[in-house]
């Protein structure tokens, strides 16, 4: 099983803080896809994805027990 | 508020933050404190709220602290970030760099800052008489993952 | 402690100096903190004496602040330094600049530094184990009425 | 009658940190040199004069009253 955290505007948008979802075997790609059709996220697309707290590229292939983040464009400071 | 990297829900103590670096090496403290501020292109801001996806934000600083350390050996680095709702002139950031001489805790401080906006998971929502809106990244690059920031960011 | 500008003979708080040019217009804030360093070249430096022309020190340091006025209009400067014994890793000035950017803050904060190291009234006497000297004019360069510090200076 | 002060170095060469002389209608330079002389200090060519704390030139003329100060290389930051 994995943990799929939002934050910000996505958060806001999905009306949740984080998901449970088995994506185990996908890629950030694949998961991006899934998740913005099923909670009409079209804005995940602008994220960046974090896989257990470090910034991962599109090919990269979630693990079990992985915890994924989106990450809107940053405005801290 | 003793760790040199922190996301914190409470006022942020520049003392505090200061007192984490500071040495009897140092010579120079640099510090850059951001405040929520009033008017941006005219629009008044009523309060801001911050959030951050606290673990990672913490080890982003972290990284940025470790960051600083190659390209300035001899400085140390202390980064407070708060979140939760801040009114006009709340302290939203503190960043404070010691250093022997003073040149180099000015470039890792201004570093430090240009790579918060760029690397570090925190957001901030700007609420308006009229609205609010979680506000994009204010480097107007989505590129997150560009080794520094930009010659033109850094002027 | 009130004044924008000046020199004391008590332990100098951040915090006040800070609070001098905090605004609702401000969103940065820009600090330097000049400390007493233990060792300078090798050499260890047991603790530190300044003195200052007070009166005129004050207006030195205020005319730094128009200085900084005129170049960068929209920020507001405090500085205060402390004259007196001082020992290692003791607090001897703090700048303070706030400013609507980021970037005039810090460029603002380093103008001061430089400018209160060429034309304010202030000396420094080391003491170390062996003996005690009056420090001459760090720049290294003895001319005090240029406009601005050097390039090499800022870098 | 003109009050001169000295600082740091100059100061504890003089062994005191200011003296009472008339000066009016002396240059910064003349006044240089005679305090130069008569109070073994050298070093006072290697400062900058203010007359009533503002920065002099050396052929600034002393007033009546003008409080006059050697600063040497400034040390301070």
């Amino acid at each position: 099983m994995n943990k799929i955290l939002f934050f910000a505007a996505l958060q806001e948008k999905a009306g949740k803080e984080s998901i449970e979802l088995d994506v185990s075997g996908k890629s950030v790609k694949q998961v991006k896809e899934f998740v913005a059709q099923e909670y009409g996220l079209a804005k995940i697309n602008e994220s960046m994805t974090a896989i257990n707290e470090e910034f991962a590229a599109s090919d990269d292939v979630i693990q079990e027990n992985d915890v994924i983040a989106f990450i809107p464009p940053v405005s801290g400071g | 508020m003793s760790k040199l990297f922190s996301i914190t829900e409470e006022p942020i103590s520049i003392e505090q933050t200061v007192s984490l670096v500071s040495s009897r090496n140092a010579g120079a403290i640099n510090t850059f404190i951001g405040t929520v501020r009033e008017f941006t292109k005219g629009k008044r801001t009523l309060y801001l709220e911050y959030q951050a996806y606290a673990a990672m934000a913490e080890a982003k600083l972290a990284e940025i602290g470790q960051e600083i350390n190659q390209k300035w050996p001899e400085t140390k680095t202390a980064i407070t970030h708060r979140v939760g709702k801040l009114d006009i002139e709340d302290i939203a950031v503190v960043i404070a760099v010691s250093s022997p001489h003073r040149g180099d805790s000015y470039e890792a401080s201004r570093y430090a800052i240009e790579r918060i906006k760029e690397i570090v998971p925190i957001w901030k929502k700007e609420h308006w008489e009229d609205g609010e809106e979680w506000i994009g990244n204010q480097l107007e690059t989505k590129s997150y993952r560009k080794g520094t920031p930009s010659e033109e960011d850094l002027i």
